[in-house]
C-alpha cells in the first residue's frame, strides 16, 4: 500500500497525464464518421509505432557484446520501423481515396 | 542540453499525435492529420537517436540506421503496393509488428531491471500485451487474407481462454514478487502470452475482424504506453495511451455501428447464429432476371438506387458500376448509392471502393438518410449485398443480426438482387428478401452481369 | 533564452497538463446546445472558484502578525466562498428548470 | 504521507472538474455534472485545509473557517433567492469575486517572493489578470441590472484602452526585471489594472454582457491557473486553466450564435449600429390589434406559433403565456414557441423563463426546426421580441445585426406582435416588420395584454 502512494507521488504528473490522454483519446474520437473508421483506426495503428522510440532507445543502452539483446533490438527497431512507415502511408492512401471528393 | 530539447521536442510530438487524431476524425482534415502525426512521430524518432545522452559505439548505430532503412523500405512498398480492398489486412499486420515490437523490448529489458520489481511489473505487462497483440494480430491478418477460412473453435474455448488469461496473469505477479532473474520463466511467458493471443482471436469469425484488429490496435497502444513508463519516455507515454483509449472508444463505436456488442464479439455469438442459420434451407421459391429485361426496366425508371455490398468488391466491380450509373444518368435515371455502415468487410469499405472509380462523392448515401427514400424509388439494385438487407435483422429475433439498422429496400417498387448464388453472406444466415414477390435475382459474378447490363444498356438506343 | 529552457524542463509536466487541460477545454465544450451556454457559463464560473485554495494556502503560511496579509487574506477566502458556493448554487437552480422537464 | 494523500485527492478534485464540465455540457447529466464538480471543490477545500503540513496559529484557522462560513451564507442565500431573470447578473457578481479573490493573493504573495522574477512574474501576471476580470465584472454586473444603462464611451477609447493595456504589461514587466521591492508599484499597478477592467467592459453595450462575462470568466480561470503555478498547486492550476480554455471556446460559441464576432463585441460594432438606427424615423404606417378581436382570431386559427423575447422576461409574464397556451390548446389550436438562440439577454433565457411556468420541453421549438414551419402557421404572436424577428438582419447589411439568422415570422398567415411602444429593442434599431400588411401591433405590457387576452378567450364559450 505505501509502495503504491510512493509509486503514485513520485509518478504524480505522469499519472495525471495519463487520466488526460484517455480523456483526450476518447473526446478526439466521439464524433466520427463511419466511414472515416478504418483510416483512423489505421492512423490510431501508425501512433502507436512509437514503440520504435522504445526499440532505439534499448539499442543505444545495449551492451555492444550482448549479441542477443543486439540482434533482438535490431529486429524490434525494423519491426516498430514497419508499424510506423506502414501504418502512415497505408493510411494517407486511404484518405487519398475521400480527398478526391472533396 | 540535450535532454531539455528532447524533452521539449517529445512533448510536441505528442501534442502532433493529439491534434493529428483529432483531424483523422473529419473527412475534411483527415489527411493533414495522419501527415502532421508523423511529422510528430518523424521529430521523435530523430531525437530518441541524435540527441541521445552517452557513449554508443558507431555499429549500435549502424545496426539501427540499417534496420530503419530497410523497415522503411518494406513498410513503404507493401503500403503503396497493397489494393485498397486488402487493407484491413495489412493494418492488421503492421500493427502486429508493432506489437512484437513491444514485446522484444521487454524480453531485453526484462535482465537488465531484475531486483526492481516495479520495473520489472511493467516490463512483463507491456511484454504480455504486446505478444498478444502480435499472434492476434497475425491470426487476424491470415483469417482475413482468407488463408485462415473459418472460426476454429476448442470446446468450451471461452472457458479455456478466459483460464488461460488467468493463468498468465498470476504467473507475471508469480516472477515479480518471487523476483527470480531466470530467463526461463520470461520465455515461457512470452510463449503464453503468444499461445493466449491466438486463442483468443481464432475462434473469432471474419466478419468481425476489423473489431477485433481495432482491439488489438489498441492493446499495442497500452504495450507502447508501458514502455514509455519503463523509459520514462513521454512521447512513447502518450502516443500509447492516447492509442490505447481511443482504439478501444473505436472499437466499441465501430460495435455498434455493427449492432454486435464487443462481449459477443469476444465470446462469439455469431457461431451460434451460423449454426442456426445453416439449418434453415430455402423457403418459398425465386423469380429470376436477366441483363436484357432489366436494362429495359432501369432505362424507364425514374429513380433507382443501388446498395453495393461485400460482394462488389469481391467482383473489383466498382468502376463497372460507375460506368452503369453514368448511362443510366445520361438517360435521366436519378441514380443514387446506399451505403450501409458495415457493407462490405471494413467501416467505409464502400466509399473507399466507390472511391476508387470516382463516384460522386454526394451520390453516396448513408443509411439514416437514404431508407427513407426507398419507397419513391423504382428499382433497388443489390449488388453482392446480403446481410445489410435482410429483413430478418428487423423481424426474426432468434436471428444473429436481429436488431443490426437495415437498409429497407423492400420499401422499393422493385428490388433487384445481383449474387452468384443463393449462398448466404458474412452472418451465414438465409436472406428472405430473395423470396419476396418484389424482388428477382440477378445470378451471377457481379462484375460479368453489370458489363452485360451496360452492354444491353448500350444496344437499348 | 537559456532560463527559458530551464523553466521548461523543470515544469514539463506541468506544462504538457496545461496543453492537454486546453484540450479538454475546448473539446468538453465542443458540441454543446444554446440553452446550456448560461448553465455551462455558471458552471465554469463556480470551478474557477478554486482560486480559494490559494487564499487558503496564504492564509495557513501567513505570518500571525502580519495583519495586512491576515486581513486581505481573509477577505480572499470570503471572496473565494462566494464564488464557489453562489457559483455551484446558481448553477444548480438553473439546470433544476431544465431537469423538470426530463 | 500527508503530501501524498492531498496530491490525490487533488488529482480526483481535477477529474471531477473536467467531469462536471463534460456532464453540464449535455441536457441529461447537467445538473449532475454540476454537483460532481462541486464534490471535488469542497473535497479540494478540505484537503487544502486539513492535509497542510507545517504549524498553523488557531487563530488563522478561526479567520479561515470564519470566512468560509460567511461567503458560504451569504452566497447560498443570494443565489437561492435571485430570481431566474437576473442569474446572469450574479453570475457576473461571482465572476467578480473570483477575481477579487486571485488580485488580493498577488497582493499579498507579492512581497513574500521579491528577487525571484519567475514568481513574481506569476503574481504580477495573476494579479493583473484577476483585478481586470473583477473590476470588468463588477461593471458588466452594473450594466445587467440596470444601474449602469447604455453604453458609456471616452473619445477614441478603443485607442486609450490599448494604449492602457500595452502600459499596464510593460509596468508589470517592468517591475519584474527591476526586481523591486517596493509595494507602492504594486499598488500602482493594481489600481492600473482595475482602471483598465472599468475602461475595457463600459464602452460594451448590455446585449453584449453574456459574452463579456463568459469572456471574463475565462480570464478568472486563467488568474487562478496562475495562483496554481505560483503555489505548485495542480488543482488550482487544472482547475483554472480548464476554465481558461472552455470560457474561451464557450465566448466564441456565443458570439456565433448571435452572429457577433468577438471583435466588434470589445470594439463595439454595436455603438456604430445604434447611431445608425436612431437616426431612421418609424417609417409606413402600422395596424393595431386589441385583445378581443386577437382572441377571436386565435380561437379560429389551426397552428399557433409563439415567439418569446426579452419583453416576456421583464414583463414576468410567462405563467400568463402558459396560461394562454393551455387553452388555445384545449380549443384544439396547435401551440408551440419559437425560441430563437439569443432571444432574451442570456443564451436559454427563454428556456429558463418558460421553464419556471413548465410549459412542454417539447414545445419548444429551435429556429432551425421551427422556420419551416411558420408558413403553414396561422398566427405568429411575438410577445416582447424584436431583434430576433428584425428582417433586417437578412436584408439590410448596413444593419448591425445583419447577417444574424432570424425567425421568419413573416412567412406566416398573419403577424401579431405585442411591445409597449414603437422603442426599439437591444440593438437600438427600427424594425421594419411591424409595418408590414401582414402585421399588426398589440401595444401594452406583455403580463397586461396577455391577461386580458386570456379572459377574452375564457368568455368566447
Ligand atoms: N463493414 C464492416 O465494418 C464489417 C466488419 C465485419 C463484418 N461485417 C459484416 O459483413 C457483412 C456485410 O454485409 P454485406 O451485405 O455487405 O455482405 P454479405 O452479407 O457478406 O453478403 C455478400 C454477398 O455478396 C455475394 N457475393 C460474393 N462474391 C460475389 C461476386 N463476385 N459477385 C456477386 N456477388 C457476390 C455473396 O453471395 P454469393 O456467394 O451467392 O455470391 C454474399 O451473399 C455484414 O454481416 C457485416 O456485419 C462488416
Ligand atoms: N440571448 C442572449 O444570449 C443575448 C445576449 C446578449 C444580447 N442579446 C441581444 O438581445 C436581443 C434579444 O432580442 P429580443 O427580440 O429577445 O429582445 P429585444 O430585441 O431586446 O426586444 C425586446 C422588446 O421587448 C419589448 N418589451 C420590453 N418590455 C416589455 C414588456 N414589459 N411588455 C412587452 N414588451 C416589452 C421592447 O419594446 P417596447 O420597449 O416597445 O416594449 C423591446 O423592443 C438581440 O439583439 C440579441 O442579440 C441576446
Amino acid at each position: 500500500m505505501n509502495e503504491l502512494i510512493q509509486f503514485f507521488t513520485t509518478n504524480k504528473e505522469m499519472i495525471f497525464i495519463v487520466i488526460l490522454m484517455i480523456f483526450v483519446g476518447v473526446e478526439v474520437i466521439g464524433k466520427v464518421p463511419a466511414v472515416l473508421h478504418t483510416p483512423l483506426m489505421s492512423g490510431a495503428n501508425a501512433i502507436h509505432g512509437v514503440v520504435i522510440v522504445g526499440a532505439i532507445l534499448l539499442m543505444l543502452n545495449a551492451e555492444p557484446d550482448n549479441y542477443l539483446s543486439l540482434i533482438l533490438g535490431t529486429i524490434a527497431v525494423f519491426l516498430g520501423t514497419l508499424n510506423v512507415v506502414g501504418g502512415f502511408v497505408v493510411t494517407d492512401r486511404m484518405l487519398e481515396m475521400f480527398k478526391k471528393k472533396k | 542540453m540535450n535532454l531539455e530539447i528532447q524533452h521539449i521536442i517529445y512533448l510536441i510530438a505528442s501534442v502532433t499525435f493529439i491534434m493529428g487524431l483529432k483531424m483523422l476524425s473529419n473527412a475534411k482534415t483527415a489527411r493533414n492529420g495522419n501527415l502532421l502525426a508523423a511529422a510528430g512521430m518523424i521529430a521523435a524518432i530523430i531525437t530518441a537517436i541524435f540527441f541521445h545522452e552517452g557513449e554508443v559505439k558507431p555499429i549500435i548505430y549502424g545496426l539501427i540506421f540499417g534496420a530503419i532503412a530497410l523497415g522503411t523500405v518494406v513498410g513503404w512498398l507493401t503500403a503503396k503496393k497493397v489494393q485498397m480492398t486488402k487493407m484491413p489486412e495489412l493494418v492488421s499486420l503492421f500493427n502486429g509488428m508493432g506489437g512484437a515490437c513491444a514485446a522484444l523490448i521487454g524480453l531485453v529489458e526484462f535482465h537488465h531491471n531484475v531486483g526492481d520489481p516495479t520495473s520489472i511489473g511493467i516490463i512483463l505487462a507491456g511484454m504480455i500485451i504486446g505478444s498478444v497483440s502480435f499472434s492476434g494480430s497475425m491470426i487476424a491478418w491470415a483469417k482475413l487474407n482468407g488463408t485462415l477460412k473459418n472460426a476454429i473453435r476448442l470446446p468450451k474455448y471461452n472457458i479455456l481462454n478466459t483460464v488461460i488469461l488467468i493463468g498468465l496473469v498470476l504467473y507475471a505477479v508469480y516472477i515479480v514478487w518471487s523476483g527470480t532473474a531466470s530467463e526461463m520463466h520470461l520465455y515461457l511467458l512470452f510463449a503464453a502470452a503468444i499461445v493466449y493471443g491466438i486463442l483468443f482471436v481464432i475462434p473469432i469469425g471474419g466478419a468481425d475482424m476489423p473489431v477485433v484488429i481495432s482491439l488489438l490496435n489498441s492493446f499495442t497502444g497500452l504495450a507502447a504506453a508501458f514502455g514509455g513508463f519503463l523509459y520514462g519516455n513521454q512521447v512513447m507515454l502518450t502516443g500509447g495511451i492516447l492509442v490505447g483509449s481511443a482504439g478501444t472508444l473505436l472499437t466499441l463505436v465501430m460495435c455498434k455501428a455493427m449492432n454486435r456488442p464487443l462481449f459477443n464479439v469476444i465470446f462469439g455469438a455469431f457461431g451460434e447464429g451460423a449454426a442456426v442459420a445453416s439449418s434453415g434451407g430455402p423457403q418459398g421459391n425465386i423469380k429470376e432476371v436477366g441483363p436484357s429485361d432489366l436494362a429495359v426496366q432501369l432505362n424507364y425508371s425514374k429513380k433507382v438506387i443501388i446498395v453495393p455490398g461485400y460482394g462488389l468488391a469481391v467482383a473489383q466491380a466498382q468502376h463497372t458500376i460507375k460506368e452503369l450509373e453514368t448511362i443510366l444518368e445520361e438517360r435521366g435515371v436519378d441514380v443514387s448509392y446506399a451505403i450501409h455502415p458495415v457493407a462490405g468487410r471494413m467501416p467505409g469499405h464502400m466509399n473507399v471502393l466507390l472511391a476508387e472509380s470516382n463516384v460522386d462523392y454526394d451520390k453516396l448515401k448513408e443509411m439514416e438518410d437514404v431508407n427513407p427514400e426507398f419507397t419513391q424509388t423504382d428499382v433497388v439494385l443489390v449488388v453482392g449485398a446480403n446481410d445489410v438487407v435482410n429483413p430478418a435483422a428487423k423481424t426474426d429475433p432468434s436471428s444473429p443480426i436481429y436488431g443490426m439498422p437495415i437498409l429497407d429496400v423492400e420499401n422499393a417498387k422493385t428490388c433487384i438482387v445481383n449474387k452468384r448464388s443463393m449462398n448466404a453472406g458474412y452472418a451465414g444466415i438465409e436472406n428472405e428478401l430473395f423470396f419476396r414477390d418484389k424482388t428477382s435475382m440477378l445470378f451471377g459474378d457481379a462484375k460479368k452481369v453489370l458489363t452485360e447490363l451496360v452492354t444491353e444498356l448500350k444496344a437499348l438506343d
